[in-house]
């Protein structure tokens, strides 16, 4: 019995490999180089971050490593660097390779984790205002229109100012993790509740969720056994576009003053720091990190342009 | 149509309320009015009195209709740093941030809807998937980096020498990689007076000098994604019946892109992409911080660091009525072009 | 008027003392109108509100008894669809009630309606969204069984899950497989399936082969068939096809409207249509014997079910309309071939 | 001479796994004034046809080979300009969903004038005129009004009325219709076919009817074709081919309809479903389907397992297939022999 029981999930799980051995997405993945490409890069960059204790010649956390006199040095094929610093120094002394790795990791620690926040909150909305409708849904839907009618960036500004404001500078510039996360969360779940509740009410009007409540299913089992796995591909593509817009998000945020303190930087506070240094020539501060983040963002646009592509699902317009 | 707008002013009523208790809490839990009358030194006591005077121990919804009042007036009390009028000093920033959103969106519109057209014409063509490419690496680069790459290009200078200057190609593509620099990226310059106290920067070609770079950056948020709207719209009308059964009736392809399928392309362009213009007024904190262009966007910058708590609300609620404004203005275009709405609020 | 045309059926219906199902003054009205705001309308410079309703159903009187396959026509807009769905519990009536088995059903909250799911099962017209594309044939089926039978063993499930796809025609192995997989007519016979798994004994198919090809058209109406003698059950057959219904029901109900303008068992009905409608409905069938068409030209199109014409339904379109059709809502009479009709024209022997 | 004539047309789709050969070896003619209808079930590749022959396919499709003579013109090959000339004038199309089909954001007028327009020299004002008569014609009431109305203002049935006028508006040759009366409801389909007939007798206009329904076909056409698998499969006088049926999936077809069944009794059914042009079988295409394969002997199953059947006459008609070949063959043998 057990034996036969085993060799039955044995062959189920080999034959989902197998699905998706053959599967479409596999294929195009194949056949697609700049997919590959900018998974590639993907991983690349994720692994650096992941690995920026090791990775880094320099801890830019640490200040007994910061040598204040060997401040803006230039990257090593510009006349008047330092071998030591790779990519030259920023304005504190610190090495700029060491602050990118480091810098990299806290943008994509926030980017996932306010995507993570605004999916939560996006595929709860999103469900209940699809399936529920009427009320609920007029209510929860006029919210995410006017909240996306002052567009995400400004409402993380206003939350982002609001929570500087009640929580003073200090206690902000500790938190800033979280609060970040939080603030990009609340700013931008409107996008995902308003593809998840698209789909949901797509997928309420097919017949076999008909099927299903003719048989006497309860509403709860229909809308999770039912609704919720067909509305997973849209989920899946949103969220890759939606991680790009969050670090963006992030670094807009850092750049204003309103995110990550320079101590602990990320790539947008990286950037500002660099901008001051601009007009005095030292432009490795700002552009090298920029050109980090527009590549992270950039490759995770194609990805998702891709998956859009292969996975083709009924999207939002808007 | 009458009622059409009765409904439209609804809804705008509807979410002006929404904004304006939102605005009102942030200014009841956060801005101090006794602290900015009359400073640290007056004992507790006395700022007791004067709350009670000013009635700011009334009930929520009693002071929240006392501000709304007043903001139907457009009052919406002093501001603590420039010690006059929020309106008054909102109004002076207005002008710099209107004209750069109108200058950019000219740009995005001049831009998108020939791109978007061509590339979802020919969709295969080289120049189509450059664009392509173009865009979604427009897409990638958040505003403030566009804005600082071209101040370094334009504004700074750029000079390169990768390649051997004594060869004569060598020197010309050195040439070619620099730029010269010296475009204004500082401030508006000297913009001309007209109407009173409106300052503008198209009156002269030194004015709109200093216009160029930011409204680069700032339609460089856009473009890409109109071009991109575009092209998918387009795309999806081309596949349409209508469109190939005006070729089986044998007219010109000129007249199928440029009327039968752009007519319909720009109905879902101008729902989605009006809302998105609206939201450019957003993105000028972005670009005026990084120009030290002296809008709206800069001036609330500078109030959320000083804590300017009744400028911050002013801001939101012009910000907030110029969206609705926007908003309102789309449906009613989007009304008179498309022939399936009467203006009665649903599809026919 | 309502209790008029209920004693008529009840006349004329004298094999079984209840029906199977019955239908009583069965209503539905769907808002056209969103919220408040969009209710406003301005009419002679006034701001009026105006709430408007499409009347898909409005006053259907229909019994089906045990063993017998109801087929209902009519053209598109005409209610068949919604007096199915409403007969499932899937819509509300707006007015009027429904009983199965004596029982009413139409106001019970989905626990309380639960037995019946067990006994009265449907099969639905689009074969490619009619099965979740995330779950497997063997999931699909499984579902009913245990949901209506918590008690039983897995062995057992599996059992019924494979005599039922045995007797639809379905190969074992389709089990693990999923129903993108399979073709239009087979993912209908899937769905057949599903419906036959819990042993129900009366089916509603709302347009089950409208949306299939010829040769599998007739797979899916010979299955429905052999379903029927096999397991002794009982339809509600929702067609536009006349052919269909001649070959399939045992009696016909042809809606107009919202409303049933006639009711005869099928040889009748073909043989003598009464009803003007019906009558012009049948002669617009394409048929393959004769070389030209003499179908009755109807006078424009079917209106709107919005605003509902006065009097007869039909009288817009209607060759024999006259004044009274005009004014008053013909009543259900029966004919002498056993029939039922709503007619003033049959009442009073014009036609 | 044919007014249109197609041989041996091929149509291929380019998909990601190579190419799809959606028609193949499309052979038939029509006379001036005579109507045609094209049978068969979906996936056919009977509407692939129809817009093919005034290259209409859509992208990823294609014309591989063949010719298509209109009026002893070769179509195929020629610039889109040229096409241009002879698509709306000289040969005009009715599609399938009259609620797709129409330009929603044009008025009924500007569509019509705009095809006038496109192939004469002529006044605004003419060409009002001139679809003002076709709206006529069409029975279209207030015909006037229609013309500033937008298509979203018409039902169904109208707006199909509306395409035919423009279909007449230059008094074409032929008219193709690809499913012209599906979408509609039935008693609206029979007054748009009866209207499509009549004015196609009056005006002796050429017709290629698309159609799934046999009944429509037989009513309303004088020769059709039967396809299966993107091949003709059988062609003739459309009474003949219906009366003495020869193809084995003609035959099935026509059995299959319930109105060619007693009540209440098993429907004649064909097991199966059609294949998937980029998985048919060998030989002819509709073997695994067919009663006559399973019951044959050994050689010619294997005949039909192995070959693509050739065209053999029987009467006017032309059926593609090995056991309709036999039969024939075995009529001609002497009496005896067959006793036998």
């Amino acid at each position: 019995m057990t034996t036969t029981h085993s060799s039955v999930t044995r062959s189920s799980t080999t034959s989902r490999w197998e699905r998706f051995r053959d599967s479409y997405l596999l294929y195009s993945f194949k056949r697609d180089l700049i997919a590959q490409f900018s998974l590639a890069v993907f991983i690349l960059l994720v692994g650096c971050a992941l690995l920026a204790p090791w990775l880094a010649p320099m801890n830019p956390y640490d200040l007994a490593q910061i040598d204040i006199l060997a401040s803006e040095l230039p990257p090593f094929w510009v006349d008047g660097s330092d071998p030591t610093y790779l990519m030259g120094t920023d304005s504190q002394g610190r090495d700029l390779l060491s602050t990118i790795l480091y810098g990299l990791r806290v943008s994509l620690i926030i980017g996932f984790g306010a995507v993570a926040m605004q999916a939560s909150l996006g595929v709860c909305f999103g469900l209940l205002a699809g399936y529920l409708g009427g009320r609920v849904d007029a209510f929860l839907m006029r919210m995410a229109d006017i909240q996306l009618s002052f567009s995400t960036l400004m409402v993380a500004i206003v939350v982002g100012a609001l929570f500087k404001a009640i929580f003073g500078g200090a206690t902000f510039s500790t938190y800033a993790v979280p609060l970040l996360v939080l603030i990009i969360g609340l700013a931008e779940w409107p996008q995902y509740a308003r593809t998840v509740r698209a789909s949901v009410l797509a997928e309420k009007g097919k017949e076999y969720v008909d099927a299903a409540r003719v048989m006497g299913l309860s509403s709860r089992r229909i809308m999770f056994r039912h609704i919720l796995p067909n509305t997973l591909s849209p989920i899946f593509v949103i969220s890759t576009v939606q991680v790009a817009n969050a670090i963006i998000s992030e670094a807009a945020l850092s750049f204003l003053g309103l995110g990550m303190p320079e101590t602990q930087p990320s790539l947008g506070s990286l950037i500002k720091s660099g901008f001051d240094y601009i007009q005095s020539g030292s432009w490795w501060i700002t552009l090298i990190p920029g050109l980090v983040l527009v590549v992270l963002v950039l490759v995770i646009n194609l990805l998702g342009d891709w998956l859009r592509d292969v996975l083709n699902p009924r999207l939002y317009k808007g | 149509m009458i009622a059409f707008l009765i409904k439209r002013l609804f809804h705008a009523l509807l979410v002006m309320f929404v904004i304006s208790v939102i605005a009102f809490a942030i200014q009841d839990n956060l801005g101090d009015p006794i602290q900015q009358m009359v400073g640290q030194s007056v004992p507790e006591s006395e700022r007791a009195v004067l709350r009670e005077e000013l009635g700011l121990n009334d009930p929520f919804a009693v002071q929240y209709l006392r501000f709304a009042a007043n903001a139907v007036q457009f009052d919406f009390g002093y501001s603590y740093v420039f010690n006059e009028p929020t309106t008054d000093v909102i109004l002076r920033h207005l002008p710099a941030t209107l004209e750069l959103v109108a200058a950019s969106t000219f740009l995005i519109i001049a831009l998108s809807i020939p791109i978007g057209v061509y590339s979802a014409i020919r969709p295969r063509a080289w120049l189509s998937r450059f664009f392509m490419g173009v865009s979604i690496i427009g897409i990638s680069i958040p505003v403030f980096l566009t804005a600082i790459v071209l101040i370094q290009l334009f504004a700074i200078g750029v000079s390169v020498t990768p390649f051997p200057a004594d060869t004569g190609w060598g020197g010309w593509l050195n040439d070619l990689l620099s730029t010269e620099g010296g475009m204004p990226a500082y401030g508006r310059g000297d913009p001309v007076a007209v109407f009173g106290t409106w300052e503008t920067n198209f009156a002269s070609l030194k004015g709109l000098s200093y216009l160029v770079l930011p409204a680069i950056s700032l339609a460089s948020i856009m473009l890409p994604l109109f071009i991109r709207l575009i092209r998918a719209e387009m795309l999806e009308v081309m596949q349409s019946e209508y469109v190939k059964f005006a070729r089986a009736k044998g007219i010109s392809l000129r007249r199928i892109y440029f009327l039968h399928a752009l007519k319909n392309t720009m109905l879902p362009v101008i729902t989605v992409g009006g809302v998105q213009i609206g939201t450019l007024v957003a993105y000028t904190i972005l670009t005026e911080t990084v120009f030290q262009w002296p809008g709206m966007g800069l001036m609330f910058l500078d109030a959320i660091e000083r804590s300017d708590i009744p400028l911050i609300v002013t801001y939101l609620m012009i910000v907030g009525l110029i969206f609705v404004i926007t908003n309102t203005l789309v449906d009613l275009i989007y009304g008179l072009v498309n022939p399936t709405v009467k203006l009665t609020g649903k599809p026919a | 008027m309502t209790t008029a045309t209920s004693s008529i059926n009840a006349a004329s219906a004298p094999q079984t003392a209840t029906p199977l199902l019955s239908m009583r003054g069965l209503e539905k009205r769907f808002s056209l109108s969103g919220d408040f705001l969009e209710q406003l309308k301005f009419k002679g410079g006034k701001l009026v509100r105006e709430q408007e309703h499409v009347h898909a159903i409005n006053g259907v009187d229909l019994d089906i008894q045990r063993g017998e396959a109801l087929c209902v026509v009519g053209e598109s807009g005409c209610g068949k669809s919604t007096v199915a769905r409403t007969v499932m519990g899937l819509l509300r009536p707006s007015a009027g009630e429904i009983h199965y088995d004596g029982e009413r059903i139409d106001d019970r909250s989905t626990k309380a309606l639960l037995p019946f799911r067990r006994r009265m099962q449907m099969i639905f017209q689009n074969p490619y969204a009619s099965l979740n594309p995330r779950m497997t044939i063997q999931q699909t089926l499984e579902e009913p069984i245990r949901l209506h039978h918590p008690d039983w063993s897995p062995a057992r499930v599996k059992d019924q899950v494979a005599e039922v796809m045995d007797s639809v025609g379905i190969a074992a192995d389709w089990g693990p497989r999923y129903g993108h997989e399979f073709s239009g007519g087979q993912r209908q016979r899937i769905a057949i399936a599903r419906a036959l798994a819990v042993n129900p004994e009366f089916i509603v198919a709302d347009e089950p082969i409208s949306a299939l090809d010829v040769s599998i058209q007739a797979q899916v109406l010979n299955l429905l068939m052999e379903a029927q003698q096999k397991r002794n059950l009982t339809y509600l057959f929702i067609t536009h096809d006349l052919a269909v219904v001649e070959h399939f029901g045992t009696r016909v109900a042809v809606m107009y409207l919202g409303r049933v303008c006639e009711v005869a068992p099928t040889a009748t009905l073909f043989a003598t249509p009464r009803h003007p409608y019906t009558q012009a409905l049948m002669s617009a069938i394409p048929r393959l014997e004769d070389d030209r068409p003499q179908h009755i030209r109807l006078e424009g199109e079917v209106p709107t079910p919005v605003r509902l014409p006065s009097g007869c339904v039909f009288h817009g379109r209607c060759p024999h309309a006259n004044e009274r059709c005009r004014r008053e809502v013909p009543a259900m009479i029966a004919t002498d071939e056993g029939g039922q009709v709503a007619c003033h024209g049959v009442e009073e022997g014009r036609i | 001479m044919s007014l249109l004539e197609v041989n041996h047309l091929d149509v291929r789709f380019a998909l990601r796994g190579g190419d799809v050969k959606a028609l193949r070896d499309i052979c038939f003619s029509l006379d001036r004034g005579e109507r045609l209808g094209i049978v068969g079930e979906s996936g056919a590749g009977k509407s692939v046809a129809a817009f093919s022959l005034l290259n209409l396919i859509a992208q990823p499709g294609y014309i591989a080979g063949g010719s298509i003579r209109f009026d002893g013109q070769e179509l195929i090959g020629v610039s889109d300009r040229a096409l241009r000339r002879i698509r709306g004038h000289r040969i005009s199309m009715i599609f399938q969903d009259p609620m797709m089909t129409l330009n929603p954001v044009l008025t009924i007028g500007e569509q019509m004038v705009e095809c006038l327009k496109a192939h004469r020299r002529i006044a605004s004002r003419d060409a009002r005129a001139i679809s003002l008569r076709k709206l006529q014609q069409v029975q279209i009431p207030s015909p006037e009004a229609r013309l500033d109305q937008y298509p979203h203002e018409l039902s169904g049935g109208m707006r199909q009325r509306v395409i035919i006028a423009i279909a007449l508006l230059l008094d074409p040759d032929i008219i193709i219709a690809d499913e012209p009366t599906t979408a509609l409801d039935v008693t609206i389909q029979a007054e748009i076919m009866a209207l499509l007939l009549e004015l196609c007798e009056e005006h002796n206009v050429g017709l290629v009817l698309i159609t799934h329904d046999l009944g429509v076909v037989s009513q309303v056409t004088q020769r059709m074709l039967v396809m299966y698998a993107g091949r003709v499969i059988e062609q003739g006088p459309t009474r003949e081919i219906i009366n003495d049926l020869q193809h084995p999936y003609t035959q099935g077809l026509i059995k299959a309809l319930p109105q060619m069944a007693t009540p209440g009794e098993r429907l004649n059914q064909i097991p199966g479903s059609m294949p998937s042009l980029n998985r048919l079988p060998s030989g002819c295409a509709f073997h695994p389907r067919c009663g006559f394969v399973t019951r044959a002997d050994g050689s010619h199953r294997q005949a039909c397992h192995d070959q693509v059947p050739g065209f053999v006459t029987s009467g006017n008609c032309q059926a593609a297939c090995h056991m309709v070949a036999e039969m024939i063959e075995r009529e001609r043998l002497p009496a005896e022999e067959q006793d036998r």
